[in-house]
């Protein structure tokens, strides 16, 4: 019975998960978007606690407090002022319509399921239906880096793709903490490194726009 | 009691923190040096005595090569950017507070890689290489021109791009073994691994070594995961292009061959060698077509890199032991011979003040021993004998040739135009009036002509031990 | 045995290179290098004439280098002591005449170290018993070879010959890499016993019989694989484009012989057709191709050219005989065809030299600049005479002999069951004839326009006669196409055990038919006595002049040119190079060339001169060569693009990378 | 053996010594053809002496070349033509050189004469020389081409042989022998320098190409040149004779009577041969040299014909 409760809520918490990464797929204002991000966070951390409670592995809450606090919290502030400082809170210019981009996210959560589902059974069903989750999260975050030109957008994309990563961890049962820490680890040499670029990239040119970078080529045609 | 194995790694680790402290940059530099040959000596040790491997670290016939390498050309780089940095002082392009940096990071480099190489652990493996790709995103960006910074910053996007696939596939990886082997630490141990392999869920797997040849492919720079590559090496300080192209690429590559050792031994999964060869042609093709329009050297040279690893995962994708023998040989020379002609590189872009072609020529005029030298690791790594990378690519063509002749042929029109491109920008590098500033170069060439006098060597002649060693790993790879 | 003590040369020919780059820059660095590459290659070329005469069939030698599991295979058999003798024969001769032509050498560090090295690398290619040593040294060969051609890299035109050299050597070794994996199969037996061991079904010898014949022909300088060659051979110093065209395109055709007659199995009628076809067409081209020329390295670089195409037709041949069993007509074939080995290495490397001489003398290849160099330089106008005659295949001089036995065997060929050999044996014999009627044609032209006449230009009158060292290595070659060609029995005799190793009987014994006559088949068939010619043509010829002079009278006087009336003091007047080549260039040119005279007459009453310009395009090379060179930079402009895409795009790329692999898992199974 | 020497001698002697009669007999037949009393039969003979008394009058710019080449071209044609069996087949030396190499005697030959027309470097001497090899280019391989038609009818390309065998009529008439014949014609009048290809008698500049090759020749060296040609003329026809006619040509030891024979009937055939070139020489006119190429190549691919019938069956 608890096995059955725990694999429902477990299932809930990650669909949500694929679901916020579908509102930051449609959302394109940059404020808005960092909340939306946030909320993925948040998730996040209530699915990690989730699986830290079934299986009662006490190092998952860890995980679900570096979340909650890091990456709900911490960065989207950060972030915040870093939008503010560079006044760029304009709409975020998407390369294809929300539809569309919409319509590929659909797509790819299909296609995720499709190369999952294909798992034998004998991996239990939780970790099963988690990875097709996770692994949809991770596919929409790419997508998100894809269709944004705004850098700032795109590091939240790329976050929502470590978001994944993590889902998928911890739905591992028992893997060791190295990952954890790895995670963690590489979610925060992530903001420094973005935070030194986006403040040099400040000095530099006065806007964040990939673009803009990439007009200082190397080798121009 | 501390082993060659935990030394290959304390050394550096000690030597960046004590190089991230000392200030002044003649010490410095000879401090690294050091180091480096501290670490190149304890490597080689491990030829003599073979530690035992635990849970976290190993030594086997695949790694022990390729840490000997990455510690030698480690060691030599350092030798060759003692001079280089020197220079880039000089002439005020680098302040003694970001050479300091540049110094500790170069450890902690060189730690992350011998960690990758000696990991047990598919989760530690995982994390070397990413240390090792966050320091190299670090000194790309060193020289904070606007072309360095967007190298940087492209490099860094599409590495943790490719970190994030790589876990995932990790992750995967740990799924299947699960159920197998038990929770737990032992589940993501390389050795356990390998010897259950068989029994693992075929179906993750193959989804876990999609996004493994996607992640660490993008570390080894394999078309179309390129883009990072060639600005990277283009951009950052020269000693880091040749420590790129030389280890990190290896390194990867390593990686990825574990995990492929791994599908290898499940007889259910999915090939792994169609895959790899398609990479492999669509890389060295694509990069020899690069190769014509480059005006800066260093990008060019960075294309080849790309071309050369396509070769490489095409023949470790065709299998068979002398292919997979000739891969691992093409690794060897090639780190050997592209971090060489970077040494020489370096130097003549110091000589000539620009990496634009268009402004160097006639050099083994007005710089012989460099320009001869550039010339000999360009015959070198456009596999003319009687270097090394002929002999592999020897054996990489006329062993599979009988069975794919169509994806042969491929790749020898690869490898030709690859050499028509390399070689149409050396005649006017090496050869013809001279051009631009002619002042004799204040370098070290130790380095770059002990790299070709082994190229040349392994042209001719390979050690047994060597022969033997690669000989078990390309069975082990299938 | 022997096979070690050649190695020990080889070794001592590699040793050279170092100390050359040592000495280079010293004065006395030429005369050492030069001098030792001599005393070693004149004990190489004894090592091998003892294998060959000495009929020993010497052990092989396995070294450990190479391939570890495999090792450095090497064996001197019949077939490799005969282009070993050929390969160091040449390489004596060329030292022997760098001893004084180098002096002149103006950059000689980028000459000596790579001289020894080419030496080495060519016996290396002969004596190699195992695929990889056989690539390695192949490939070191080209690879030598194009830094010696770019030695004078200041030129620009040098810098592309070289390019293009390389991309072909490199072109033609990997086609022979393709060829040799075949052979050696998945699991890489390399070793050539290893490979005669192993028969190969039809189809795929026949593959292997069209790589080898592209990366060796592209090597020999096969038409229409020769683009190179007209471009490297001149660009390089004299005595190095004697070694190119004189031995390194034998080296080449060694490596075709190799394949195809020893590591092949039994071959099939067809691939004769093959051979035979691009034999004839090579032959005919080359020589149309020389007669076009007026640059005097390049026109004996083309005729390069048209002599292997006789080699191959003797080459072909052969094949057609030995795949119908006709063994002694096989034996015959080969030998014709490796006796013309031989004897164009000899007077190519003798013409080269010549050429050399006249560019040290006067600093001019064109030779619309040459003329009347016979009063300047006599000694070198004879001996180059000499090589002319010879390479223009008259009696009794060498190049005659050989072209007689492939006639001879064409006249066998009937006999031969196949039709389309029936058909196409007769028009290769035509074209063999019409390309020594023609190499006639282009060397009355060679040596009429630079060596007799009146000098065209300064430089040309103040030559001077080159020096003694050059002129000795002349001399010898010079002597060498007599012997060669009055006592072709000696030599014959000499291939007797290449053919027997090839095609398991040789020609009947010749040395002790009286008279030295040769005979191939029957004498009552047909049979050539070059001694007894020559006596005759010598006496006759004295006892005319002594004859008349005793009679009659031997007064002479000296007067100005009678030239019908006309007489025109201005060397200008004397017919030059292309108004001499001007009818045969009207009879072939316009087909094989599209060439155009276009003549511009100005109006009446100008002063301005008219002008006639004759243009020729090089269809081959516009129809084989150029569009690769497009495509390459299509494709290379196309591709450059993605050096350009924005970040985001790279991303795409990878995303789609991704999705696709999945998508291919999705569908696998 | 001093028997087959006498006769070996013999035979270099009767060519040098029948030759400029040959050449007499054909001027005297064109002066009469055309009406014309013509010069005397030994009228050649007369020229070749008085030549040779005559002192050389040589140009400045001439080579040791020059001055040798008259000696070698003469002396290469003469022993080509003492191989060619005249009278008798049983020549001591005829197997020293077969037909092919014969052949290659009289091209060294022409190659020797063509450099002596570069060699002082005037512009007639480069046009001929230049329009002789554009000549010879097609001239060379037709010629070998009919060798190459004979010596597989007869089995041989040893002129004795060759004669021997089709004096025993065995062959018969064949299509192949038809077409080898009238290409050897033609060869013969293009290596002769007869009309219409080119003109004995003429130094209209643009016309003449044998003429202008040896246009700075004068006294002894000039006497030469000519008996040269006049050999090279009775070559041609005495090889024609002794294939296509081979009647009455003594064996290999004949005894003097038939020696005596085929002395007459080679004295016959020579006169035949005269005979008809003068008539055809009359009845044509020179073509300009840019039409010779045609016509050679017609000759050639008569040749090549001829020998394709054969190889394709033996019976054509």
């Amino acid at each position: 019975m608890r096995g059955n409760l725990a694999f429902d809520i477990a299932h809930m918490l990650a669909g949500t998960l694929v679901l916020v990464s579908f509102m930051q797929l449609y959302q394109d204002r940059l404020y808005a978007l960092l909340n939306i991000y946030a909320l993925h966070a948040l998730v996040l951390a209530a699915s990690v606690a989730w699986q830290a409670f079934i299986q009662d592995a006490p190092h998952l809450y860890l995980t679900a407090m570096i979340a909650l606090v890091f990456k709900a919290i911490i960065i989207p502030v950060a972030l915040h002022r870093i939008i503010v400082k560079l006044g760029i809170h304009r709409e975020i210019e998407t390369v294809v319509g929300v539809g569309p981009a919409m319509l590929l996210g659909m797509g790819l959560v299909a296609l995720a399921m499709v190369v999952m589902l294909r798992v034998t059974a004998e991996a239990d069903p939780l970790a099963r239906e988690d990875l097709a989750f996770a692994l949809s999260v991770v596919l929409l975050g790419l997508l998100m880096m894809v269709t944004r030109r705004n850098a700032v957008s795109q590091v939240i994309g790329f976050m929502s793709l470590e978001n994944g990563l993590v889902l998928a961890a911890t739905g591992a049962k028992g893997m060791p903490l190295v990952v954890e820490i790895s995670v963690a680890f590489s979610v925060l040499i992530a903001f420094i490194v973005i935070g030194i670029f986006l403040f040099r990239i400040r000095e530099r040119f006065d806007t964040v726009d990939v673009q803009a970078l990439d007009r200082f080529r190397g080798e121009r045609r | 009691m501390i082993d060659a194995l935990t030394g290959v790694l304390l050394i550096p680790a000690v030597a960046a923190a004590l190089l991230a402290a000392l200030p002044g940059y003649r010490l410095t530099a000879r401090l690294n040096v050091l180091a480096a040959f501290l670490s190149f000596a304890t490597a080689v040790s491990l030829f003599i005595v073979e530690p035992q491997s635990g849970p976290y670290l190993l030594v086997d016939d695949l790694n022990k090569v390729f840490i000997v390498l990455t510690t030698f050309v480690g060691f030599t780089t350092a030798m060759f950017s003692a001079s280089y940095i020197g220079h880039e002082i000089e002439i005020g392009r680098l302040t003694p507070t970001f050479v300091r940096f540049y110094h500790a990071m170069y450890q902690t480099l060189m730690f992350a890689l011998s960690l990758a190489l000696v990991a047990n652990n598919i989760g530690l493996m995982w994390v070397a290489i990413e240390i090792a790709t966050l320091t190299t995103v670090l000194m790309v960006g060193i020289y904070r021109t606007h072309e360095a910074l967007e190298a940087a910053w492209k490099y860094f996007i599409l590495g943790s791009v490719g970190i994030a696939l790589a876990l995932f596939g990790t992750i995967l990886v740990y799924m299947a073994a699960r159920p197998v082997i038990g929770e737990g630490l032992y589940a993501m141990v390389w050795t356990v691994l390998v010897t259950k392999a068989a029994k693992f869920d075929p179906a993750l797997l193959n989804v876990a070594f999609v996004f493994l040849l996607l992640g660490y492919g993008t570390k080894v720079g394999l078309a179309p995961l390129h883009a990072w590559l060639p600005d990277a090496h283009a951009e950052g300080p020269t000693p880091i292009s040749a420590v790129l192209s030389g280890l990190l690429l290896n390194v990867a590559l390593y990686a990825l061959l574990r995990f492929k050792i791994l599908l290898a031994l499940n007889p259910a999964a999915i090939a792994p060698g169609p895959l790899m060869v398609t990479m492999g042609l669509i890389s060295c093709v694509f990069a020899a077509f690069m190769l014509y329009r480059r005006r800066d050297i260093k990008r060019m040279f960075a294309y080849s890199s790309i071309e050369h690893m396509g070769i490489i995962v095409f023949a470790f994708g065709m299998g068979g032991p002398l292919a997979n023998f000739a891969g691992l040989l093409h690794m060897t020379m090639h780190s050997l011979t592209k971090s060489a002609i970077f040494y020489a590189v370096g130097h003549i872009s110091q000589v000539k003040g620009t990496q634009k072609i268009a402004d160097m020529s006639g050099l083994t005029v007005t710089n012989p021993v460099l320009g001869w030298g550039l010339v000999l690791g360009v015959i070198a790594i456009a596999g003319l004998p009687p270097l090394g990378i002929f002999m592999s690519e020897f054996l990489v063509v006329s062993s599979t040739f009988a069975r794919e002749p169509w994806l042969v042929i491929i790749l020898v029109f690869g490898i030709l135009v690859g050499l028509g491109g390399l070689f149409l920008r050396l005649n006017t590098i090496a050869f013809g009036e001279p051009r631009g500033p002619t002042a004799p170069a204040q370098a070290s060439y130790v380095p770059m002509f002990a790299h070709l006098a082994i190229v040349f060597t392994a042209g001719v002649y390979l050690p047994p031990a060597l022969v033997a060693g690669f000989e078990n790993v390309a069975r082990l790879l299938g | 045995m022997t096979a070690a003590y050649a190695l020990y040369g080889v070794a001592a020919l590699i040793v050279l290179a170092p100390v050359a780059i040592a000495l280079s820059t010293s004065p006395h660095g030429t005369a050492v290098i030069y001098g030792a590459s001599l005393i070693i290659t004149l004990t190489l070329g004894m090592i091998a004439l003892l294998c060959l005469f000495g009929r020993a069939q010497t052990p092989g030698i396995i070294l450990p280098l190479g391939l570890p599991w495999l090792g450095a295979h090497f064996r001197i058999d019949a077939l490799a002591a005969f282009f070993l003798a050929v390969v160091n024969l040449g390489g004596a001769a060329a030292s022997l005449f760098a001893l004084g032509y180098g002096r002149h050498e103006h950059s000689p560090q980028r000459v000596l170290p790579f001289y020894p090295a080419y030496l080495a690398a060519m016996n290396l290619v002969v004596m190699a018993d195992d695929a990889f040593s056989f690539l390695v040294s192949w490939e070191f060969m080209s690879l030598t070879s194009w830094a010696l051609v770019i030695a004078h890299h200041r030129v620009g035109e040098n810098m592309r010959a070289g390019y293009i050299y390389l991309l072909m050597a490199s072109f033609g070794t990997l086609t022979l890499l393709l060829a040799f994996g075949l052979l050696a199969g998945a699991d890489g037996n390399y070793a050539f016993d290893a490979i005669r061991e192993s028969h190969p079904s039809a189809a795929l010898s026949a593959l292997v019989l069209i790589l080898a014949l592209v990366g060796a022909g592209s090597k020999a300088g096969v038409v229409p694989l020769h683009a190179w060659l007209p471009l490297a051979h001149p660009a390089a110093p004299s005595h190095v484009s004697a070694l190119m065209s004189g031995v390194m395109t034998k080296v080449a055709v060694y490596g075709f012989v190799r394949i195809v007659f020893d590591l092949l199995g039994p071959p099939d009628w067809w691939w004769s057709m093959v051979v035979l076809a691009v034999g004839g067409i090579t032959a005919v081209m080359g020589v149309l191709y020389a007669l076009m020329q007026h640059d005097l390295k390049r026109l004996l670089a083309y005729h390069t050219v048209e002599n292997i195409g006789i080699i191959f037709i003797g080459l072909g041949l052969a094949l057609a005989f030995k795949a119908h069993g006709m063994a002694l007509a096989a034996a015959l074939a080969l030998t014709a065809a490796l006796l013309h080995v031989f004897n164009h290495s000899v007077f190519k490397s003798l013409l080269f030299f010549g050429a050399g001489a006249v560019l040290n003398a006067t600093g001019e290849r064109d030779m619309e600049h040459l003329g009347g160099l016979i009063h300047r330089m006599p000694q070198t106008a004879f001996v180059f005479l000499v090589g002319c005659v010879a390479i223009s295949a008259l009696p009794p001089l060498n190049g005659f002999v050989s072209e007689w036995l492939t006639f001879q065997a064409i006249l066998i060929s009937p006999q031969l069951p196949a039709w389309g050999l029936k058909l196409l044996v007769p028009a290769v014999g035509a074209l063999l004839a019409l390309s020594a009627a023609l190499a006639a044609a282009c060397f009355v032209k060679a040596f009429g326009v630079s060596f007799l006449g009146r000098a065209r230009t300064p430089a040309a009158a103040q030559a001077h006669e080159t020096d003694s060292n050059s002129l000795a290595a002349m001399y010898f070659l010079a002597a060498l196409c007599l012997v060669a060609g009055i006592l072709p029995g000696i030599f014959i005799d000499a291939l007797a055990p290449v053919t027997n190793t090839l095609v398991g009987v040789s020609m009947p014994q010749q040395a002790d038919l009286e008279w030295l006559t040769i005979v191939p088949i029957a004498e009552s068939r047909s049979s050539y006595n070059g001694l007894l010619v020559f006596i005759f043509v010598v006496l006759s010829g004295s006892i005319a002049a002594f004859a008349i002079h005793r009679i009659a009278s031997d007064k002479l006087r000296r007067a100005p040119a009678w030239d019908c009336g006309y007489p025109d003091p201005s060397p200008a007047a004397q017919y030059t190079a292309s108004s001499f080549a001007q009818p045969i260039r009207r009879v072939y040119g316009t087909s094989v060339f599209h060439a155009r005279e276009i003549g511009e007459m100005p109006p009446p009453g100008s002063l301005a001169s008219a002008r006639l310009t004759v243009e020729l395009h090089d269809l081959i090379w516009d129809a084989a060569y150029a569009p690769v060179a497009k495509g390459i930079e299509y494709a290379a402009e196309k591709l450059n693009y993605l050096q350009f895409l924005t970040i985001r795009r790279y991303l795409t790329l990878v995303f789609a990378a991704l999705v696709l692999l999945l998508l291919v898992l999705a569908i696998w199974q | 053996m001093i028997r087959d020497l006498a006769l070996q001698g013999a035979q270099m002697l009767a060519v040098v010594v029948l030759a400029p009669l040959l050449t007499g007999l054909v001027r005297k037949m064109k002066a009469r053809l055309l009406r014309r009393q013509g010069p005397p039969l030994i009228q050649p003979y007369r020229d070749l002496i008085r030549l040779i008394r005559k002192e050389v009058v040589l140009a400045e710019g001439a080579s040791w070349l020059f001055r040798v080449i008259p000696y070698i071209i003469f002396a290469g044609t003469w022993v080509a033509a003492s191989l060619v069996p005249t009278f008798g087949s049983g020549l001591l030396f005829s197997w020293s050189a077969d037909l092919i190499a014969i052949i290659a005697l009289l091209g060294s030959a022409r190659f020797f004469l063509a450099l002596a027309g570069l060699d002082v470097g005037t512009s007639f001497g480069g046009i001929g020389s230049s329009r002789e090899v554009m000549i010879a280019s097609l001239a060379e391989p037709a010629m070998l081409m009919i060798v190459f038609t004979l010596a597989l009818i007869a089995g041989s390309t040893q002129l004795s042989t060759m004669a021997a065998y089709m004096a025993t009529g065995e062959e018969g008439l064949r299509v192949s022998l038809g077409l080898a014949l009238l290409a050897l014609i033609m060869v013969a009048i293009a290596e002769n320098a007869r009309i219409p290809i080119d003109n004995p008698a003429t130094h209209l500049e643009l016309t003449m190409v044998h003429e202008a090759m040896v246009l700075e020749y004068s006294g002894r060296h000039l006497a030469l040149i000519d008996l040269t040609s006049e050999l090279k003329l009775l070559l041609y026809i005495s090889v024609i004779g002794c294939l296509f006619a081979p009647w009455g040509i003594a064996g290999p030891d004949a005894n003097p009577r038939a020696i005596a024979i085929g002395f007459v009937a080679y004295l016959a055939k020579l006169a035949v041969g005269g005979l008809l070139l003068a008539a055809f020489e009359t009845a044509i006119a020179k073509m300009r040299v840019f039409r010779v190429p045609a016509f050679l190549g017609a000759a050639l691919m008569l040749g090549l014909l001829g020998t394709l019938l054969l190889f394709v069956s033996g019976s054509l």
